[in-house]
């Protein structure tokens, strides 16, 4: 088993410190007076702490490629997708009565 | 006939009461009772289909009410789509092969390949219980806001159905995607898998990243009934075109989850019949990659007149095009792979020249479809119809069909009555033909589908189709007679009947419990039929 | 059982046994060009169909088993080969993707506004109603005027429909909650077949109807024939007064609400800031959800009309804003 | 303690672990687009109305949403340091982890249930008793719909996770687990990790559009 890069109980607290600061960080974010653009600064940092979380707690850093290509695959695929959805919406002109 | 010496130990004497196959975790068991769970869907589908062709003999609706016919199609399109062509090939010839194919004793995780089966019989139940209890009018792509707001068929019943059966194939992709990844044997590198392989672990990652998507959105529609409001209500400004983006997305690479698995079976067949190396091996496995891949950025190409945006069309219509450039390639390697073979024409051989002569023209009716300015007048008309119905049924089916019949004697260890096999392909191809190539014709003239009746000058074709439909009903009932009767009576079939290359023939057939007496290794390419081994094979049936 | 007089109620075009003669006419300005493409991909398609059919039954005749062929050195990969027909394939693809994205645009573009004839069509649970700019209405059925570009503005009351014309080669869906629109020109005058190309329930085979293309003088008379009906803007000008928006948007009104004359394309400054271009649909959620856009330096007392206004009154009331011309007396 | 045996299709016991991982992570990419499909449609419906978001998400409790996230990112520590202490082969350290874990998983549920009454309560549940009246009234709506859909499939999952738990928990405490076998408790840990992430995105969606 490979226990070479198994951080110490320190290290698992340290990501814990930096998660609830990421989370802090988000949420003092969503005061700033721009509106519903506030996406474009919360969403990075919620993929930075997703990435922090796989990378440490799920072990990531000390497995396989093949496991982190599958690790990666699935948000790949989304964001992948979300694309080409947004091209239609993007550009669609007819007009939406709520 | 005389009735074969008893059979050496395999796989089936371990299996012999019922208790055995129902908690069996051997992957052999397991892909019978998918082959028989399939087989019977495939026959109540195929009723409703009798039905409707029955229906559309003529332009009134007098045979059975609308709302009949509304719900025949609808439960014609979920019952062959969710429970006979997406399983078809994976869940049987996959499940049985797959380990055969690449050395393994069985695959990764047995007691999931059980599960899928139990989810797929679980999903098949609650179909039954749709059918049973006034069945459901939508349509297999249940679009709204007809199936959240404006029908009280029982759609949640329908939908909890195709919820549950996206489990069983989601579990069997992840089956297949850590099996072909952990467990192949020593030598068996990437690019020595056979074909088939290729096409099950492509077919597998399409199944695992595209099924839930369709999962959620049925579990949006089920919400949206069960609340009364939705995402998908325009009255709450949501957008019923969301949806179709939502359900495409899916949709679309079920289409290549349905025909993938053909590819790698005619692949298979054709080097074997034609005693010849696959030609292009390298680039056969480029086009099953680039088919993963561009297979998921293509399904804007059923909503050109849904109220996409006009550049979202164009973007859809050229992504489109480029996922059509696989198949091309595909289907010249099969016909360079006929070159200098010695071409034999058993029952197999016959289905798979059948399948690339019918995906051919069905690949090639795509390109009407794909382009913006013509699908604004072929789409959701006849011609859609036959243009998919070329390709789920001129290639998957006839595939399916091909594969049973060219690995029923390493399943079985006995050996089809050949001539009646070689009948039934060229009536099934002549009835087919028949059937769906009159309705690119209704297509173009204008009729539309899902309509129970139309205008009388479409009566002729409508009644060539049905005839055609009527000779393919037939040819589709051959196979369940001769082949249950050689399962009695069929000779004995040695390891390797047809004297095929694959790791899968090396074993005993019917194989022993644990597939291999002991594990093979693999040094060379797959499909190693050598130039001499042609020459004799055709000299030999000279002096016979 | 269901009684087979349903078929005669319609009036079938082309008269039943025929052999599809008014079907396939090309009836709209750019049918011919969607038949050109389409024959042409035909012919592409049937020639790569037979030649690969040929080298298949060449190649199973002349290798069959048995056959005395020379079966020699057969090589089984050639990258040249593979990246030819790879590479032609692709370009006949984009030669073929070329010409119809080129195709699909005009399609989309149509003609300049102000030579347009614009027409709603609203779908509705088994009938197509449609309702001229003077105020004619229509059920199922569709009188244009040959040669006039034409402009159907599409909705639907409750599900999705599609309004498909095979003779104009033509369909468009009708999406409930948006606006579509279809731009055709009819250049040959008959009756044509209608259909409803989306499924929409029980009697979406019986969603039919047909669309009649007359000489434009014929077109006129026909306008004129039908029931002295008040155009759409006057009879929004009705529902005007009737709601009461004429008690706060006249002019002289003791109220202090904004004027709508000349409203219709121009920006509009909102309170929060932004600014909106007032359209068809500004229009309709003002009236539907007054509280969402609220005009910069106006009270927001306007109550809302939700539910009390029916989806065709409210086309009404927004073509008669829409007609309100900018007068100079009234500045806001 | 019985000799660890590879089951039988498997040549190792490092090739079994390898392949229960992947099959994890396989499924693991699936539950991201089981919820990816749920975020594209709150995606597309922000998109098309970002001003009825901003006014609907002034409803939801910031300080209940910020105490659940707090009280997950916790819960994803304590299950790392009960996978690690299984790794060094610390039977109770581990089970105590396991146990702390599953309580935080059950506070969390708590007080999200407890954020539904107040919702309930305030008329903002989606379809007939939805009585709010304010401006934006349908996006709202919409919102609302999106909001329960959403968490109640993420709650789901906590459940699940939280049974999960209980069997390790019982499994640990019997000492199933050493240092040459822990698979379950990696896969556990795996899984609720994933649920933790989903979490992460979930709260800046519905508790931080704006608000300023």
């Amino acid at each position: 088993m490979n226990t070479t890069s198994d951080h110490s109980s320190i290290g698992v607290l340290g990501i814990w410190i930096t998660l609830i600061v990421l989370a802090a960080l988000s949420i003092a974010a969503a005061y700033l007076p721009i509106g519903s653009w506030t996406w474009i600064i919360t969403y990075p940092i919620a993929a930075m702490m997703a990435l922090l979380i796989m990378a440490s707690y799920m072990r990531l850093r000390s497995s396989t490629v093949i496991v982190r290509i599958f690790a990666g695959a699935g948000f790949f695929w989304l964001l992948l997708w979300f694309a080409v959805t947004l091209t239609d919406y993007l550009t669609r002109p007819h007009l939406y009565l709520t | 006939m005389s009735t074969v010496a008893a059979q050496p130990a395999s796989y089936l004497t371990a299996a012999a009461t019922v208790r055995s196959w129902l908690v069996t975790r051997d992957h052999k068991l397991i892909a019978i009772l998918f082959t028989i769970s399939i087989t019977a869907f495939f026959f109540v589908g195929g009723a409703a289909a009798t039905v409707i062709r029955l229906e559309l003999a003529t332009p009134a609706g007098d045979l059975v009410s609308s709302e009949t016919y509304n719900k025949l199609f609808s439960m014609h399109g979920i019952i062959m789509v969710w429970f006979f062509l997406i399983p078809s090939i994976p869940a049987t010839l996959g499940n049985f092969l797959l380990p055969l194919m690449i050395g393994a004793r069985e695959l990764a995780f047995p007691r999931i390949n059980l599960a899928s089966w139990y989810l797929y019989t679980a999903g098949g139940l609650f179909t039954v219980a749709t059918l049973l209890l006034g069945s459901v009018d939508t349509g297999w792509t249940f679009y709204t806001p007809y199936s959240s707001l404006f029908t009280n068929t029982s759609v949640v019943l329908a939908l909890t159905a195709v919820f549950v059966v996206g489990f069983s194939s989601i579990l069997t992709g992840l089956n297949f995607i850590v099996t072909v990844h952990t467990m192949r044997t020593p030598g068996m590198t990437w690019m020595r898998l056979p074909l088939f392989v290729w096409a099950m672990y492509a077919t597998s990652i399409i199944m695992v990243l595209a099924t839930p998507v369709l999962s959620m959105v049925l579990v949006l529609v089920a919400a949206e009934r069960l609340f009364g409001v939705g995402v998908f209500d325009p009255r709450l400004g949501g957008d019923p075109v969301l949806f179709q983006h939502l359900f495409w997305f899916y949709s679309h690479p079920a289409v290549y989850i349905m025909i993938l698995p053909a590819f790698g079976v005619v692949s298979e067949i054709i080097t074997c019949f034609s005693r010849k190396r696959i030609f292009g091996y390298p680039y056969m496995v480029y086009a099953i990659v680039a088919f993963t891949s561009l297979s998921f950025v293509v399904w804007g190409h059923h909503m050109f007149v849904s109220g996409e945006s006009m550049y979202a069309s164009i973007v859809f219509s050229i992504l489109s095009y480029l996922v059509a450039v696989p198949s091309a390639i595909k289907v010249f390697n099969w016909t360079a792979t006929l070159y200098k073979g010695s071409i034999s024409f058993e029952a197999p051989m016959l289905y798979a020249l059948g399948f690339v002569g019918l995906f051919l023209n069905g690949g090639l009716t795509g390109l009407f479809v794909a382009a913006v300015a013509l699908d604004v007048h072929l789409t959701d008309t006849y011609f859609v119809i036959a243009h998919f119905h070329y390709i789920m049924v001129g290639g998957s089916v006839m595939a399916f069909l091909g594969g049973i019949h060219f690995w029923w004697p390493k399943v079985t260890g006995r050996m089809y009555s050949e001539w009646i096999a070689q009948a039934s392909a060229i009536l099934m191809f002549f009835g087919f033909n028949l059937t769906f190539f009159p309705q690119y014709l209704l297509g173009y003239l204008g009729m539309p589908r899902r309509y129970h009746e139309y205008l009388p000058d479409y009566q002729v074709l409508n009644v060539l189709s049905s005839a055609g439909a009527s000779i393919l009903a037939v040819a589709y009932l051959m196979p369940l007679f001769y082949l249950t009767w050689s399962l009695f009576y069929g000779r004995a079939a040695g390891a390797n009947p047809w004297r095929a290359t694959g790791l899968e023939w090396r074993s005993a057939s019917p194989p022993p419990e644990h597939n291999f007496e002991q594990t093979p290794t693999v040094d060379e390419a797959p499909y190693a039929y050598t130039s001499e081994d042609r020459q004799a094979h055709s000299s030999q049936a000279r002096e016979t | 059982m269901m009684p087979a007089m349903v078929v005669e109620a319609y009036p079938t075009p082309g008269g039943g046994a025929g052999l599809f003669p008014e079907l396939i006419t090309r009836a709209s300005s750019i049918a011919g060009r969607i038949d050109g493409l389409l024959i042409a991909l035909t012919i592409l398609c049937v020639a790569v169909s037979a030649g690969i059919y040929l080298v298949m039954i060449y190649f199973a005749a002349r290798y069959r088993r048995g056959s005395t062929a020379d079966r020699s050195n057969a090589n089984a990969q050639s990258h040249t080969l593979e990246i030819a027909w790879t590479a032609i394939t692709l370009v006949f693809f984009l030669v073929i993707f070329f010409w119809a994205s080129n195709l699909y645009t005009t399609m989309q573009t149509g003609a300049p506004p102000e030579d347009v004839l614009e027409i709603y069509v609203m779908g509705k649970q088994w009938m197509w109603k449609a309702e001229h700019p003077g105020g004619q209405r229509e059920i199922n059925e569709l009188h244009v005027p040959r040669g006039q570009d034409i402009k159907l503005l599409l909705t639907s009351q409750d599900v999705i429909h599609s309004f498909f014309v095979p003779a104009f080669r033509l369909k468009q869906d009708a999406v409930p909650g948006a606006y579509t629109s279809l731009w055709f020109k009819p250049t040959v005058t008959g009756e044509y077949a209608l259909f409803c190309a989306e499924y929409c329930g029980t009697d979406h085979s019986r969603m039919r109807g047909r669309v009649v293309v007359m000489a434009p003088e014929a077109y006129e008379r026909w306008l004129h024939t039908r029931e002295s009906s008040t155009s759409m803007a006057t009879r929004g000008a009705k529902l005007f007064r009737q709601y009461g928006c004429s008690g706060c948007h006249v002019g002289n009104s003791t109220v202090h609400a904004p004027v709508l004359d000349g409203l219709y394309g121009k920006p509009v400054q909102l309170q929060d800031g932004t600014t909106k271009v007032a359209d068809e649909r500004y229009i309709h959620d003002s009236i539907v959800l007054p509280q969402q856009d609220i005009v910069a330096g106006y009270p927001r007392i306007m109550p809302s009309f939700k539910g009390q206004i029916s989806e065709a009154e409210l086309l009404h009331l927004v073509m008669y804003i829409k007609s309100l011309d900018y007068t100079e007396g009234t500045v806001p | 303690m019985t000799a660890i045996t590879p089951a039988a299709q498997f040549d190792d016991l490092e090739q079994e672990h390898e392949a229960s991982r992947l099959g994890m992570w396989t499924f693991l990419a699936t539950e991201v687009l089981f919820f990816g499909v749920l975020f594209a449609a709150y995606a597309i419906s922000r998109l098309l109305y970002p001003q009825g978001f901003i006014a609907a998400s002034q409803h939801s409790d910031l300080m209940l949403g910020g105490i659940e996230t707090a009280v997950l990112l916790t819960s994803s520590a304590t299950m790392a340091m009960a996978a690690r202490a299984i790794r060094h082969g610390r039977r109770t350290q581990a089970l105590q982890m396991t146990l702390v874990t599953m309580a935080l998983g059950a506070a969390f549920i708590v007080m999200h249930l407890q954020g539904y009454h107040h919702h309930i309560e305030e008329g903002l549940f989606p379809g007939v008793n939805f009585t709010y009246e304010g401006p934006y009234r349908n996006q709202v709506e919409l919102f609302y719909f999106l909001y329960f859909v959403m968490t109640a499939f993420h709650l789901l999952h906590l459940i699940v996770g939280l049974c999960i738990l209980a069997v390790i928990a019982v499994m640990t405490w019997r000492e199933w687990f050493s240092p040459e076998y822990y698979t379950p408790v990696e896969l556990t840990a795996l899984y609720w990790d994933f649920v933790d992430i989903v979490w992460i995105f979930l709260f800046p969606s519905f508790y931080l559009i704006s608000l300023a």
